[in-house]
């Protein structure tokens, strides 16, 4: 696997439970030689460049109430004021403000904002990074209706433009924009993985087809640790009819480029699926178990795109739902209980809240709802890349905890859930505080019941 | 020209209109960005519906209560003390007539047959010792919270007290406490003038972009379908 | 008018036996003491004390100079519908120059007055009414040939203290109305070196004056004055804070119009105009036509006429709380100025991002 | 002006003349009320009229114009009335004593008359 790193000084381990880069822990990482005047101009630009109408009104509209700590799951479990989610833009806002802002002149003409400096950067490249996983709860509670997750995304095309990327999401990042996979999924390894599969498990698993109504992706995590997944999908697929195919040409779902903040690695990796789907005239592009995969293409793929897509984008839940309601998918009773873990860009911000409950329905499981739930539950502090950086880790287990006691606490036999980052996060997680519960995806328990199958 | 003839003449009219062309230039700035068109499918039919956020933000969701209970209390409370000794007191309310009748050329009374409703001059006291109150309470909470302390600047401070002094020395006015008359009616004015003046450069523009933050939130959260 | 109160002898006797030679009663001057004391406000026991020491007071000598005004505020004084209070005024001092009341005139009546200056040089309380050109070296007026200036400054040399009668004399009042075109001025902003009260008001409430020089001969010196210079006994107080009308404006009770329910009510004036709250006066309560009522008890708000600068301070009728905020015309080119501005700002923004999208 | 509203200003004077009365009683100190330092509507008038009514004693003065002193219904309380030569009042007391200052004669007023006396029989 290392023949193929790009990145030889930080070279990934991709055989470790979590992929991550072999020398973690410098305190502030930057990437590239450039002088720091320039990596503060381009934090500043790019930060700026893509700012519009709403995000402007958004910076202009905090009146620091400090509500936006209470819901953010890495204030409630340390109790450090520096997570409060406005306060990690705090050099944005300022930049904003001197840079952008109606009054932006006056501000510099009267040097009322200092400019930021690069220190001051690399110090909130924690707060940006390490501890937000733009689940966006805090756009909740905010009082002024801020979305402040979407702030931090904008913070974090600055940062990145600037070379002031965690060094493992950096890598990632750079490795799935060269190699289309982040993880090493490349077209080559996909291809073997599925060959292999299909052997294995003696299901027919249809690539690169000319013309497909459906056309299936995966992430990088379900490809390289839980294959299952894929063989999930093959059967569902076939269980339902659907004319289907994974293409080589655009099957990696998973976008490190809008994770680590860098807008044309994003592009890049969206465009490939577009033109996949495209190129089969697919009617439908069912997205994996990956949260940021959602909010990626259902969301922000039609608009790098630059105009409607000419297809539609669905979760594989919803996919799943679509087919429960129509009948043609027909499921095993599982007599047991069970709690939803809320994928927060599928769920809160995706808007696909009732298709999982919907399949967990048909599945007949007792569904015991965490307490908050849906739109409010609380993230698993793995996503917007954290799980991927090992310097968060402590940070990442105390946020963890949180989780693991709103899950006990229902009383439920299974947790389960619809993305396989929040998965992976709970696999780790369950390690690491030997837990006693382990999540499982929904695709898989579907998968697993299928009406005249063999489990 | 004494201060009293200063502050109810041209010291109002520049406030007033530094007031109107720094809302006016800010609001304009903001909207007049770039706005780029969502091309993603709707899930929801029409977002317009999201507008309804405008109003539903005004209070915490259940799972928040907990956390936020303290500074909405006190929020509300200077707020609502705040409104009702700005609107409703008759001093105040006159002069609103006075700028209804100057804009739109008729007259309050004559257009909807009421006059602008007022309270005793008592019961404005009391709201807008509410409100000192509550205000006091807030910069309190702000130097103590943690969290309120990391994240307030020069804004917060300078914004707090643009904002309570026309309360202290309108309600010193009422009571006619500590200098002359004309002195405290001055005072009054100018702390009037000086918030106006202040108003498009700080916080207090949330007066306005509150409904545009909202209302933004809750139409681009709609279309998807996510939480609001 | 007295001719023998210009008599020297005269101040050599006490005021006491001065007015017991008169054949006024002790008791008469006692009620006339009460009286007093209750116009400035001191206890109702301090009345006996007062005519204890006025009785053993020398009348002063006072010089009463008429500088530009209307003779409002002699005729206010000297037509007072108290005439026993009038009478003791003039008891009370020996009025050694009065255009209007003394009898001579001419070169005699400047003789009168040189010979009082020199007579009594240190001692003399100087009193003014109306204000002082300034313009043309004080051209604008003058007696005798020789400007109201040139008389002030001349005469405040020898004076004991000086009493601005009227809001001309204590501000410059209708006269430095602007455009003030004779350069009027207060006798304060003339004289710096002389203890000065003033009593404004147009015209000022004729006690005040009685007030303030029974003050001068109980105590031998000058009433507290406020930082305008006006005696705290009669001026401590807004018209607002003493008027009867005051509970109706703490219960929110208007008079919207001069004819309207509120008005028969006799509810509070604030929203017609009334200047009660900005202006310091004793009228609400020692009234005027011995008592019988004051403006707002009359029916019309307060002018403010004993405040500085009355007339310019825009319309009487102009609630106190419209401040000048502008107008329609300021108001929409403020407006078109933000807008333009804010889209100037917007485009300078967009401008930058494409810029910033090209460069990369 | 007739149907002017009663002001708390009555009220207040009664109660501060119940308490005067009382001192007056308990120690034989003497207070007074100044009316014309208050602003007293013409109801508030007429509602001290009808409370300190007119009592026993009725005196009538002639010194520097009429004066008209009467003891209320409540012994020890005086409403003075001071006029002036053309009848206007100039001042106005409700005093709280066993006798006005004002009734008493004067010092110097007795002495003055007691050397007129003698004058008039040498």
């Amino acid at each position: 696997m290392s023949a193929s790193d790009v990145n030889t000084e930080h070279p990934l381990e991709l055989e470790a439970p979590r992929f991550s880069v072999k020398k973690p822990a410098v305190r502030y990482d930057k990437q590239g030689e450039v002088p720091d005047a320039d990596r503060v101009q381009r934090a500043m630009q790019n930060f700026v460049r893509d700012f519009g109408r709403s995000a402007a009104i958004y910076m202009e509209s905090c009146v620091h109430c400090g509500n936006c700590a209470e819901a953010c799951h890495f204030y409630a479990t340390t109790g450090d004021a520096k997570y409060t989610p406005i306060w990690k833009i705090e050099p944005f806002k300022q930049a904003y403000k001197r840079e952008y802002g109606p009054f932006a002149w006056f501000y510099r003409a009267l040097n009322l904002k200092s400019a930021v400096t690069v220190e001051r950067l690399e110090e909130w490249q924690e707060l940006i990074y390490d501890s937000c996983t733009v689940c966006g709860r805090c756009s909740l509670v905010c009082p002024m209706g801020i979305d402040i997750a979407s702030l931090v995304s904008l913070a974090r095309h600055g940062m990145a433009k600037a070379g002031l990327v965690p060094h493992e999401l950096w890598a990632v990042a750079e490795r799935g924009a060269k190699e289309g996979s982040p993880l090493g999924a490349t077209p080559k390894v996909f291809k073997d993985r599925l060959e292999w599969l299909a052997d294995d498990y003696e299901i027919d698993i249809p690539l690169d087809k000319a013309k497909a109504d459906v056309l299936c992706t995966m992430s990088s995590i379900e490809i390289m640790k839980y294959p299952e997944s894929i063989v999930a999908t093959a059967k569902i697929m076939k269980h339902v009819g659907a004319d289907w195919t994974f293409r080589l040409d655009g099957y990696e779902a998973t976008n490190f480029g809008l994770l680590s903040g860098n807008a044309d690695w994003q592009r890049d990796m969206s465009m490939k699926l577009i033109d996949a789907a495209i190129a089969c005239g697919a009617k439908t592009l069912v997205l994996p178990e990956c949260g940021h995969a959602y909010g990626a293409l259902r969301w922000m793929g039609a608009n790098l795109y630059g105009k409607p897509l000419p297809f539609r984008v669905v979760h594989i839940a919803e996919f799943m739902a679509e087919h429960v309601k129509s009948g043609k998918l027909k499921l095993k009773k599982v007599g047991k209980s069970v709690t939803f873990h809320d994928p927060c860009q599928i769920s809160r911000r995706g808007g696909a809240i009732e298709a999982p409950r919907e399949v967990l329905a048909a599945l007949g499981v007792e569904l015991r709802e965490m307490e908050p739930s849906k739109g409010l539950n609380w993230c698993c502090g793995g996503g917007g890349g954290v799980v991927t950086i090992h310097r968060a880790d402590a940070l990442r287990y105390r946020v963890f905890q949180l989780k693991m006691n709103q899950i006990d606490e229902t009383g439920a036999e299974l947790p389960v859930t619809s993305c396989s980052n929040c998965r992976q996060t709970f696999d780790d997680g369950q390690a690491h505080f030997k837990w006693d519960k382990t999540m499982n995806s929904l695709l898989e328990m579907v998968a697993d019941n299928l009406e005249g199958e063999a489990a | 020209m004494d201060l009293l003839s200063f502050a109810r003449g041209p010291g109002m009219t520049w406030a007033v209109t530094i007031f109107v062309v720094g809302v006016l230039w800010k609001l304009a700035g903001l909207i007049l960005l770039r706005a780029r068109r969502d091309l993603s499918e709707a899930r929801t039919p029409s977002a317009w519906t999201g507008l309804r956020a405008i109003l539903t933000r005004s209070w915490p969701r259940r799972a928040f209560v907990h956390g936020t209970a303290f500074s909405e209390v006190l929020g509300y409370s200077f707020h609502i003390g705040f409104l009702f000794t700005l609107v409703f007191y008759l001093p105040h309310v006159l002069f609103f007539e006075d700028v209804f009748k100057g804009l739109l050329g008729v007259n309050f009374q004559k257009l909807f047959g009421v006059h602008w409703p007022y309270f005793s001059g008592g019961m404005v006291n009391f709201f807008g010792a509410v409100a000192v109150a509550a205000l006091i309470a807030l910069l309190v909470h702000r130097i103590v919270n943690p969290v309120k302390r990391l994240i307030s600047n020069f804004d917060d401070y300078f914004s707090w007290l643009v904002t309570i002094a026309p309360l202290v020395t309108g309600m010193l006015a009422y009571g006619h406490v500590g200098a002359p008359y004309q002195t405290l009616i001055a005072l009054h004015l100018l702390s009037v003038e000086l918030l106006l003046v202040w108003f498009p450069f700080g916080k207090l523009m949330h007066t306005f972009t509150v409904f545009l933050s909202r209302g933004t939130q809750g139409m681009q959260f709609e279309r998807k379908g996510a939480t609001l | 008018m007295k001719g023998e109160t210009m008599r020297n002898d005269d101040r050599d006797i006490t005021l006491g036996e001065y007015l017991a030679a008169r054949g006024v009663s002790r008791r008469a001057f006692l009620k006339f003491a009460c009286s007093l004391a209750s116009l400035m406000a001191l206890p109702p026991s301090a009345g006996v004390a007062m005519a204890e020491a006025m009785a053993k007071s020398k009348r002063p000598s006072v010089l009463w100079f008429p500088f530009q005004e209307c003779t409002g505020c002699t005729e206010s004084i000297t037509r007072s519908h108290e005439p026993t209070i009038e009478s003791m005024i003039f008891d009370m001092i020996s009025l050694d120059y009065q255009e209007t009341l003394m009898a001579a005139a001419g070169h005699q009546s400047e003789a009168a007055r040189e010979q009082a200056m020199k007579d009594n040089y240190g001692k003399y309380l100087l009193l003014i009414d109306g204000s002082v050109a300034t313009g043309l070296d004080g051209a604008y007026s003058c007696i005798g040939g020789q400007t109201n200036l040139s008389w002030l400054v001349e005469a405040a040399k020898g004076a004991a203290a000086i009493i601005a009668i009227g809001s001309c004399a204590a501000y410059g009042g209708i006269p430095k109305a602007n455009p003030n075109p004779t350069g009027a001025r207060a006798v304060s902003d003339i004289v710096k070196d002389k203890p000065i009260v003033n009593i404004p008001g147009c015209p000022p409430i004729p006690a005040v004056l009685t007030g303030v020089l029974a003050h001068f001969l109980t105590f031998g010196s000058l009433p507290e004055l406020d930082p305008l210079g006006r005696p705290k006994a009669f001026y401590g107080e807004t018209i607002h804070d003493r008027c009867y009308r005051r509970p109706f404006y703490d219960q929110g009770r208007f008079a919207k119009t001069f004819d309207d329910e509120g008005a028969r009510n006799g509810w509070c004036l604030y929203e017609l105009g009334c200047k009660g709250p900005v202006t310091y006066n004793a009228c609400a309560t020692i009234k005027w036509n011995a008592g019988t009522s004051f403006p707002i008890q009359s029916g019309h708000g307060c002018l403010g006429c004993a405040e500085p600068d009355f007339w310019d301070k825009g319309s009487f009728y102009r609630p106190l709380s419209v401040a000048h905020w502008g107008d329609k015309a300021t108001l929409g080119g403020a407006a078109a100025i933000g807008v333009a501005l804010g889209a100037a700002a917007a485009l300078a923004a967009r401008r930058r991002q494409d810029k910033i999208a090209k460069g990369d | 002006m007739s149907d002017l509203r009663e002001t708390a200003y009555a009220t207040a004077i009664l109660h501060e003349v119940a308490d005067l009365l009382g001192k007056l009683a308990a120690d034989g100190s003497a207070g007074a009320i100044d009316l014309r330092a208050m602003p007293l509507g013409p109801a508030d008038r007429a509602r001290l009229e009808e409370v300190l009514a007119q009592g026993a004693v009725k005196v009538s003065v002639d010194a520097g114009g009429p004066s008209e002193v009467f003891e209320t219904v409540y012994p020890g309380v005086w409403w003075t009335r001071h006029r002036n030569d053309a009848g206007e009042t100039i001042s106005e007391f409700i005093e709280v004593t066993d006798c006005p200052q004002f009734l008493k004669s004067q010092p110097d007023d007795i002495r003055a008359g007691a050397s007129g006396l003698r004058r008039l029989l040498e």
